[in-house]
């Protein structure tokens, strides 16, 4: 694979991630937030297979993206149950609309 | 060269997706291109051999996590097309944070050079005199090899740490299970400190290796092992090694250590089981809070 | 050597004698959380109440975590050796004197939470499986924070606990704030997991394994002598920092605590008590862990990474500290202002694992008295856990317990209340004195020891000193918010027509005074000496493992 | 054998050194790319043509019609034809109130979704794109990215029928998932391999080899696996997102003309995946069913993989009329699926739910333990892991034998893929392809060959 090597995955890690981290800065809308939290979880996922192939991380890396995507889904359902109870309640997902916790 | 293209496609996929969900004003878009930018994920998890990460990234990712992401968006839509409007402040500010980020990775993360790291981690990040010698003497040594060794490696300039008590920095180089076991012209925990300072050789940071280099090097110095420590299978292929490492065999290592370190060696059966665990109690808790209150009886 | 005498040995591993008798307790939970489930399969939720099975479940467990600390102690006289750590599960987990210690404290504190909310009746007879199920999975999650030897099991710890307490903070789903809460919490820690997952990567890659005790020895023979100029140290720096990140979110500690106060003024009083002390457990004896496994390389670098390290805890934690207080005083709801009481508290804590990371990483290497040092800060830290367990639920309980009453949190309902219902006036009393750290409660000896480990560290790095000095002007300040809650209680008189608090000895009182008791027994009693006798102890075999 | 029609044969041919054809590296692959995309094509617009042909026809015999009797000939068969024409030219509407870019790109993905999976199905011995250890499992996620297509076109027609539909499918098709990964497994856990193409190979032989009849587990395991296929598929009786009586087309409400076309393309040709998947796992593959034509077939397969060129006309023979036989395999459960589309009522959205979560599912796990404890504890009981002992009866092997021959053979093959991938193949190169015959001979040998090291030492030592 001429070309291609450590760095350039990592680099699209590093692309993942900082976007998730401006989306998570900027998306008002808490499912926007939380597709950000996804892209910053699959930065460092490329950067554990890449790893996983380079160097001697080996397997390692592997078995932990894949408790990650585990990990993700799982934590998904739960914000999403909460995103539902929070718009019952509030009839919006805007997250700075929530003011009633201020202080 | 097939690699490098398909990576390059997938990879601008990957980066195209991601950049659009920041730029994207529409919830139900951003989830588009979030699939798009995982999806480019999976791809590149396939290019990287890693078959079983891709398909279960389609699986789980893709096919599961975002559409209870999109089925989130659908129920608490208020408008038809919920739009999020970003101030121009907002945006230069997210600009802004993006552009540190990206600042602090490039002179972090992406300057490193990882084969040399490979190189040290291996027990060859500064090698003694002799080794070196034999290296570069070595019979039938091609032009190529000679001026590798001699461009990557440069006597050691600091005289200080002959000064560090010497029984210290063996062990960090014995601490290494690849580089403890080969018992090969290796340079011995200490081989460093036997000789002067002056007359140790270590890597020149102003030269960044390739892998191919990092390998050739390990290579002349018969520790070629462990810097191909990941032999994972070129064509994927990953799921028997992944099912042996759930329980503590690592094919990509060496079979015969494991056994003999099987304390040092992590197996995944723990995580794997205790995992469901977790899932269990979060759908009772995802189910609790979806759900509306049940009445009591006596209540109505 | 074939690969079935391979197998035969990983399968050793896992056997009922090296990991899985030693992962009783956390096994009974998992087996609970399961009869949870499949007891309302068969409807017995109807007259069985649901408290019961985590009840019993974490009185069994915590009888064998006790049990096994006695014996881990009891077999070592003196000066502990380093060989008596040992890992579980393939070398997973950790089973030392700390995963022991935090075993008791977190499953002694379950099952006063579970008592706790029996008595007070948060969650009703329908959505009891429910509750104890999130807390129970919620705690082995903290259990494994508390063992980690691995990064994989620090995220997944982190995650395991984190996701049950989201959905614990929206409990009460019907309630406005509850939900907002929980929103706000989810979507604030899931975006510092995903930091801290990235910081992992890059620690994983950068030394090729994700086991925590080789992690400095691998990263000693990475770096070079360049410092800040060589990418590779940089890049530990940065992945360290994101780590902590999640940690530090795990803690409230001061950039990352803006969820905190809003999660408790959500939550019911009972969650928040939970949250406010065992996850603050476990996330310390996870910091202490990842800390240490960056102490002990040989590298010259990697001590002065550390060193910077150390002291750029100590001032965060000096502004965490001050923050908390400073915020707290103008705060009109109780959860709200323990909530920052809980942030300043974790300043306090957090300055002795400050203390530890400098004293260890001294010009003096890694020696013996390096290491006597560094356990003392560790004995100061799990005192003042094992304090902070007792003051902050007994603060917690007596809240709930007056919501009960008079259906308010805010500190302005609560005049006169030290004179209708005494012993809950009294209880608070104590524990918010204790909170303070004034004398002869058990508040003062936990905070003693820290200041005491921090002015050892202003030897080695005078920031050390500035940070104690800080510490002590914090604690004089926050005389003054607790006092005003005090005031409130017992000096204003009761308003006409306000709701009359009537909260009867048993089993309410009985339980708070049981819960406070402890505050003055590990103030001035004998106690204080056993008990600082077995945190020396977990502490200097925890260090001893430090190379 | 070499996968003959895999992508990395043709690019080799087209990367030849030295001969007019060789073209660089990339475009090979893209070359060799296209044209497995384009047979693939074939078979995944012939079928919705045929297929789609035959429903009207079925439904018409059913209800007591006719159905086409008159574009091209007697039967109506240019039906479709006439169809796909119409379709063509009718006018590409998309609604006002539609959100422009993802009602357009919807249907594409649907039809892509469902394509991709084709990617890792095996027709027949080595006639695979890709031949992947985990091809089952890459398929299924795969098969999983069809519903974000349905939920997108709900969402953004902007009509409440489409949102309906959408939801309702979103529920469904990630509800079915789970029993139908699990009723998969319950032959896996027999065969003990992911790969669809070893899968095959193991069934070889007389009847009793196929799959569903290796236990009473996967014999159920079958009906369970169609029943949740058929609803994955989103076909009657489960037809709730598009159900036309009362959410008027469901999620293709607002859709006309080609980009409608699109989304039946993408049913029918999942319908055809699902079914030849379960020929695949249940009923042998490309394999005949009766031993010695299997025999037959498989002998011609080896002789090409043994002669030089590493294919001949024969194992090309053998293989179109395994393909041919996968496909009708697969072509006879899409006959059933139509056949029960216009026998039984659809079902409630809350009894669809209800089948999935309080049947299938807990039918699944007690199939998959019960798949799991049944050779454990025959063995205990007789002795030998399958209730009739096939050996004695001489009708056939054991599965486990059956299994180790195939894993043998696939080593053998891994092994000389290695040694042959530095250099450019050897067919290509007009030598004698020494590795495919050591393939042939090791792999007849059956004996322990555990690496490319070994298949080394057993050359030498002959």
């Amino acid at each position: 694979m001429a070309g291609v090597d450590l760095t350039a995955y990592l680099l699209v890690g590093a692309v993942l991630f900082v976007c998730g981290i401006v989306c998570m800065a900027t998306k008002r809308n808490g499912i926007g937030v939380l597709m950000g939290v996804e892209l910053v979880l699959n930065g460092a996922n490329v950067n554990f297979v890449a790893f996983s192939r380079y160097t001697s991380l080996g397997l390692d890396g592997q078995m932990m993206s894949l408790f990650v995507i585990v990990l993700a889904a799982a934590e998904a359902a739960i914000a999403l149950a909460i995103a539902l109870n929070f718009y019952n309640n509030h009839q919006t997902i805007d997250v700075d609309r929530g003011s009633e916790l201020q202080g | 060269m097939n690699g490098a293209a398909l990576f390059w496609f997938f990879a601008a996929v990957t980066c195209a997706g991601a950049v659009a969900v920041v730029v994207s004003q529409n919830v139900v878009r951003m989830a588009v291109w979030l699939i798009v930018a995982l999806g480019g994920a999976a791809g590149l998890f396939f290019q990287l051999s890693a078959d079983f990460v891709g398909a279960t990234q389609l699986l789980i990712y893709v096919g599961g996590t975002i559409v209870l992401l999109i089925f989130g968006v659908m129920l608490t839509a208020s408008g038809p097309y919920l739009r999020i409007k970003t101030s121009p402040g907002e945006g230069f500010l997210a600009a802004g944070v993006g552009l540190l980020f990206v600042l602090v990775l490039m002179s972090t993360v992406l300057t490193i050079d990882w084969n040399a790291g490979r190189l040290k981690l291996a027990g060859l990040g500064k090698v003694s005199a002799d080794a070196y010698e034999t290296a570069l003497h070595k019979e039938g040594l091609s032009e190529s090899d000679r001026t590798l060794l001699e461009q990557a490696y440069q006597p050691s300039a600091k005289a200080d740490h002959a000064a560090e008590p010497a029984p210290k920095s063996g062990p960090a180089v014995a601490e290494n299970p690849e580089a403890a076991d080969s018992h090969g012209s290796a340079p011995k925990p200490g081989d460093v400190h036997s000789v002067p300072a002056a007359l140790a050789y270590e890597l020149n940071p102003g030269r960044r290796l390739t892998s191919a280099e990092a390998a050739r090097l390990a290579a002349l110095f018969g520790q070629e092992k462990a810097v191909v420590a990941s032999a994972m299978p070129a064509q994927g292929d990953t799921i028997r090694p992944l099912g042996l490492a759930l329980a503590g065999l690592r094919p990509d290592r060496d079979l015969n250590k494991v056994h003999a370190k099987a304390a040092t060696t992590p197996g995944y059966l723990l995580p794997f089981e205790i995992v469901s665990v977790h899932l269990l109690v979060v759908l009772i808790g995802a189910a609790y809070l979806a759900r509306t209150k049940r009445r009591r009886v006596e209540a109505s | 050597m074939n690969f079935e005498s391979i197998l035969t040995g990983v399968m050793n591993d896992a056997s009922w004698g090296r990991s899985l008798g030693l992962f009783a307790p956390e096994l009974i939970l998992c087996v609970s959380i399961v009869a949870l489930l499949l007891l309302r399969l068969v409807n017995a939720d109807r007259w069985l109440p649901s408290y019961l099975i985590p009840l019993f479940a974490s009185l069994t467990a915590l009888g064998i975590a006790v049990y096994s600390f006695f014996q881990m102690h009891g077999a070592i006289e003196g000066i502990p050796t380093p060989g008596t750590t040992q890992t579980m599960f393939t070398g997973l987990l950790a089973y030392d004197s700390l995963t022991l210690f935090l075993r008791v404290f977190l499953l002694g504190f379950l099952a006063l939470v579970v008592t706790l909310t029996m008595l007070s009746g948060i969650p009703d007879a329908e959505d009891g499986p429910d509750f104890y199920t999130l807390l129970l999975g919620s705690t082995i999650g903290m259990m494994l924070m508390s063992s980690a030897n691995h990064l994989l099991i620090l995220f997944l710890g982190i995650e395991m606990t984190s996701v049950p307490s989201y959905a614990m903070v929206g409990f009460l789903k019907g309630r406005r704030v509850s939900s907002e809460a929980a929103f706000k919490y989810v979507v604030y820690g899931a975006g510092a997991a995903g930091v801290m997952l990235y910081g992992i990567s890059l620690l994983g890659g950068l030394t090729g394994t994700l086991e925590m005790p080789v992690l400095a020895s691998r990263l000693s023979a990475l770096l070079g002598p360049g410092g800040m100029n060589d990418p590779t140290s940089r890049t530990v720096a940065l992945a360290a920092m994101m780590v902590l990140v999640g940690l530090a979110f795990k803690l409230s500690v001061f950039p990352f605590h803006f969820w905190c106060p809003d999660a408790f003024e959500g939550a019911a009083a009972e969650v928040g008590g939970y949250l406010s002390v065992a996850s603050k457990g476990a996330a310390f004896a996870l910091l202490v862990r990842f800390l240490l496994a960056f102490t002990g390389g040989t590298s010259v670098d990697l001590t002065s990474l550390n060193l910077a390290l150390g002291v750029g805890l100590g001032v965060v934690a000096a502004a965490t500290a001050t923050f908390g207080n400073l915020a707290a005083y103008s705060q009109t709801n109780v959860k709200r202002l323990l909530a920052y009481s809980t942030i300043a508290h974790a300043g306090y804590m957090l300055m002795g694992v400050a203390a530890m990371v400098v004293l260890l990483n001294g010009p003096g290497g890694v020696d013996a008295a390096a290491k006597g040092e560094a356990a003392t800060c560790i004995e100061g830290l799990l005192y003042y856990l094992a304090v902070y367990l007792f003051m902050n639920l007994g603060a917690f309980a007596i809240v709930a317990f007056i919501r009960n009453e008079i259906y308010s949190e805010e500190i302005s309902d609560y005049a006169g209340l030290g004179r209708q219902v005494p012993l809950l006036g009294a209880c608070m009393m104590i524990c918010l004195f204790s909170l303070i750290g004034l004398p002869p409660f058990g508040g003062f000896v936990g905070k003693f020891m820290i200041f005491a480990s921090l002015f050892q560290a202003g030897k080695i790095h005078m920031a050390m000193w500035v940070i104690l000095v800080i510490g002590t002007l914090n604690t004089i300040f926050s005389l003054f918010y607790y006092l005003r809650v005090l005031k409130v209680m017992f000096l204003e008189s009761r308003p006409e027509g306000a709701r009359r608090a009537r909260v009867s000895f048993m089993p309410s009182g009985a339980f708070v005074l049981l819960v406070t008791l402890p505050l003055l027994l590990l103030g001035a009693s004998p106690l204080v000496n056993s008990m600082s006798d077995a945190a020396t102890r977990v502490a200097s075999m925890l260090v001893a493992a430090v190379r | 054998m070499q996968p003959i029609l895999a992508a990395g044969t043709i690019a080799d041919f087209f990367r030849q050194p030295g001969t007019w054809y060789q073209v660089p590296d990339l475009a090979a692959t893209l070359i060799a790319a296209v044209i497995h995309a384009t047979l693939l094509i074939h078979i995944f617009a012939l079928s919705a043509f045929i297929f789609i042909w035959l429903e009207r026809k079925v439904a018409g015999r059913i209800q007591d019609r006719l159905g086409p009797t008159r574009v091209g000939g007697k039967f109506g068969w240019l039906q479709s034809l006439a169809d796909g024409i119409k379709l063509i030219q009718k006018e590409d509407l998309c609604p006002s109130a539609a959100d422009g870019m993802l009602f357009r790109v919807a249907p594409y993905i649907a039809c892509a979704a469902s394509f991709a999976a084709y990617i890792v199905l095996p027709l027949s011995d080595g006639w695979v794109a890709v031949d992947s250890d985990i091809a089952l499992f890459i398929l299924l996620g795969l098969l999983s990215l069809e519903v974000v297509a349905i939920v997108l076109a709900g969402y953004s027609s902007g009509s409440k029928w489409s949102l309906f539909g959408g939801m309702r499918e979103a529920a469904q098709m990630v509800s079915y998932e789970i029993p139908l990964a699990l009723s998969a497994l319950i032959p896996i856990v027999a065969a003990g391999t992911l790969n669809l193409s070893d899968i095959a190979r193991m069934q070889s032989g007389w009847l009793v080899n196929w799959l569903i009849f290796q236990n009473p587990f996967t014999f159920i395991a079958f009906f369970v696996y169609f029943a949740v296929a058929t609803a994955e598929c989103k076909r009657a009786p489960f037809d709730l997102a598009e159900a036309e009586s009362e959410l008027v087309g469901g999620f293709h409400t607002e859709y006309s003309g080609m980009r409608w076309s699109f989304f039946f393309m993408a049913e029918y040709a999942s319908m055809l995946l699902v079914s030849i998947v379960a020929s695949i796992l249940f009923l042998g593959g490309w394999n005949t069913g009766i031993g010695p034509i299997d025999g037959w077939l498989d002998g011609l397969r080896a002789s090409g993989a043994a002669s030089p060129a590493g294919w001949s006309f024969g194992s090309w023979f053998a293989n179109l009329i395994g393909c041919i036989i996968t496909l009708k395999k697969g072509a006879l459960l899409v006959f059933v699926q139509i056949w029960v589309r216009w026998t039984l009522p659809r079902l409630r959205i809350d009894q669809v739910m209800l089948t999935c979560f309080k049947y299938l599912l807990p039918i699944c796990c007690v199939l998959f333990l019960g798949a799991v404890a049944w050779p454990i504890v025959l063995t205990k009981a007789i002795g030998r892991p399958e209730a009739i002992d096939w050996k004695k009866a001489k009708i056939s092997k054991p599965l486990g034998e059956r299994a180790h021959e195939v894993r043998v053979r696939r080593k053998a093959e891994r092994a000389a893929d290695v040694d042959a991938k530095p250099a450019t193949p050897a067919a290509f190169r007009g030598e004698p392809k020494a590795d495919r015959g050591r393939v042939a001979s090791v792999a007849r040998e059956e004996g322990a060959v555990d690496s490319s090291r070994d298949v080394a030492q057993a050359e030498v030592s002959r």
